[in-house]
């Protein structure tokens, strides 16, 4: 379960096609609670990190995810530009060796998280991806295995729904905003399920 | 002016009208409009750091919604200059006290203070 | 959307752009741009009367400099409705605010309120 | 000394005449002090004044302000289109005789004044046009005469040089705006030199 140069643009582009075939459902899922463009901001923005990471040539799972960063930050706009920029940024940051172990990548993903929610200023249970990241970052510190992996960002993901919402517009809607899932929580399950993807068929 | 303003919003309309009529007010002085994205309505990143790069020198920031906060936070870390403040008072309103204070020569910490008074807003 | 929404600012680049913000958030309703005179910074009585005519129902006025205030009071004062309110909340972000709270169903009366309490103001 | 709609007429055609001559120098004490744009609204209204009155026919000097009224309003833009709009109106509805006596003059302006402060919420002392009306109302209330108007209304205008600004864009400027006359002080010192003017050419 390691993670090396190629298998980072393996959960990358699998997180790209993800995004882009699910680019509707992110769209809708957002008018329902925001502003109606999560699926668009995602769409265009990890459209021009699958393009800019397939010619280059990376020394470490670091250097790619700091190339998707700057282009996730620039390209992405909206609120989760900001914060998977961030995610990504201190991702690479994290670790810098050229083949990340399970204990690495649990490290990285807590380091990403801390970033998350220092920019968004959110904490668990606001309907915003940290209900995603945070219980996923538990689990992988107790050990990383990528069925586990998947299963905790489903569940999370899912749990969402139930969730009222204090940030953002869908703050606004507050009662209203229960019954529907959160669209960055289930772009944040994308990513997860693309990592999940990658490691196992790297092995 | 003294000190340069950087206008956040969701909208290039909205922050490019808002310069136009600061300009009208103060005349010239550094107004740099960083607003909107490619497909419309969103902020973007890139498009707030060149405006920091444009203005130099002291600069107060002002942003429309949550996530055009986060993106101007981030351009901010990123430069790595002390000179720039993002407030929270309302972009408008703020900018033409902002853009009024500056043309008569005020400096970062004094519009801050007026910012703080007019908007009932604490500022870091 | 119930409450009708007018936005009343010098700029009319400024009113049409908050427009297009709002209307992605909350799709249709009720909102139309009264912003901008005949040489292009400055309100005109003439366009808010015509904007309060398309509303119709009851109605939320936002606007943004003093004189934009005095053009609004007068165009509602002629207007001879009472289901007009005219708020001192800032422009950007009380329509935000009262944008979403409309397309929720809630009333004039509720979002009044609810400005207050976000923007620190007293609405009579 | 009486108003009639000739002398109306004539007063408003003067006034109108005044503004265009003096564009650029309202344009530029509004650029000190203000956005510098009062000359450019008062001329762009009043042009508009001036051609609606000149071909219609009316029946009182109510008739002929409620006319000059509508169109300042529609028209001038700014804080000084409404400030001038409701004074226009005042004036109208304050007497609607055919042939307005000195007495009924001071009560129209007057009336003028109170619309003033009532829309622009402003008192005397914050270095707006109610430096120059109330000073005016005041004298014209002891008794109507065509030089005492012009005389108050110039001094007063001139004395607004040395006050401070509390309302608009002014108001931030606060101490540097001493030292500059206040444009819509000038301006009203026009439309009284106008009044005056048109009142004793036609006796
Ligand atoms: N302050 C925040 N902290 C954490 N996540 C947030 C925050 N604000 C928004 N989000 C996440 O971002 C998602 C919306 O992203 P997007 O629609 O692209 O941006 P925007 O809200 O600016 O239109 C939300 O569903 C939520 O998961
Ligand atoms: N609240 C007010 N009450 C009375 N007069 C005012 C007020 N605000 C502005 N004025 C007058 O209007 C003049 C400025 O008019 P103008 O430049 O046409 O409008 P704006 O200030 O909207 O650009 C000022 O010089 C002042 O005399
Ligand atoms: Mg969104
Ligand atoms: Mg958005
Ligand atoms: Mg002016
Ligand atoms: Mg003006």
């Amino acid at each position: 379960m390691n993670l090396d140069v190629q298998t980072t643009i393996a959960w990358i582009q699998k997180l790209n096609d993800k995004i882009q075939s699910n680019k509707d459902h992110l769209t809708s899922l957002d008018r329902a609670i925001g502003d109606g463009d999560h699926g668009i901001n995602m769409a265009r923005g990890f459209q021009e990190v699958s393009k800019v990471i397939e010619g280059a040539e990376f020394s470490s799972p670091s250097d790619v995810l700091k190339k998707v960063a700057t282009t996730v930050m620039s390209k992405v706009g909206g609120a989760s530009g900001p914060l998977y920029g961030t995610a990504f940024l201190k991702m690479s940051m994290a670790n810098k060796e050229e083949t990340v172990d399970g204990d690495g990548l649990a490290g990285m993903l807590e380091e990403a998280l801390a970033g998350i929610k220092q920019r968004g200023k959110a904490e668990k249970g606001e309907k915003t991806m940290v209900d995603v990241w945070e219980p996923v970052v538990e689990a992988m510190n107790e050990e990383f295995d990528s069925g586990r992996l998947r299963e905790v960002a489903q569940s999370s993901m899912e749990a969402t729904e139930e969730l009222k919402a204090t940030k953002g517009r869908a703050a606004y809607l507050k009662d209203r905003s229960i019954g529907h899932l959160d669209p960055g929580s289930v772009s944040s399950f994308y990513l997860f399920e693309a990592m999940a993807e990658a490691l196992e068929e790297s092995e | 002016m003294a000190v340069g303003i950087v206008l956040v919003s969701h909208s290039e309309k909205v922050t490019e009208g808002l310069k136009e009529l600061l300009h009208q007010v103060v005349g010239e002085g550094k107004i740099v409009s960083a607003g909107g994205d490619e497909d419309g309505i969103g902020t973007i990143f890139e498009r707030i750091q060149a405006a920091l790069e444009e203005v130099e020198g002291e600069t107060i920031v002002f942003y429309d919604l949550g996530s055009a906060k986060m993106n101007a936070e981030m351009a901010i870390e990123v430069a790595e200059r002390d000179d720039i403040h993002l407030t929270s008072a309302p972009i408008v309103e703020g900018a033409y006290l902002a853009a009024v204070e500056s043309s008569i020569g005020k400096s970062l910490e004094d519009i801050k203070a007026s910012l703080e008074k007019e908007f009932h807003i604490e500022e870091d």
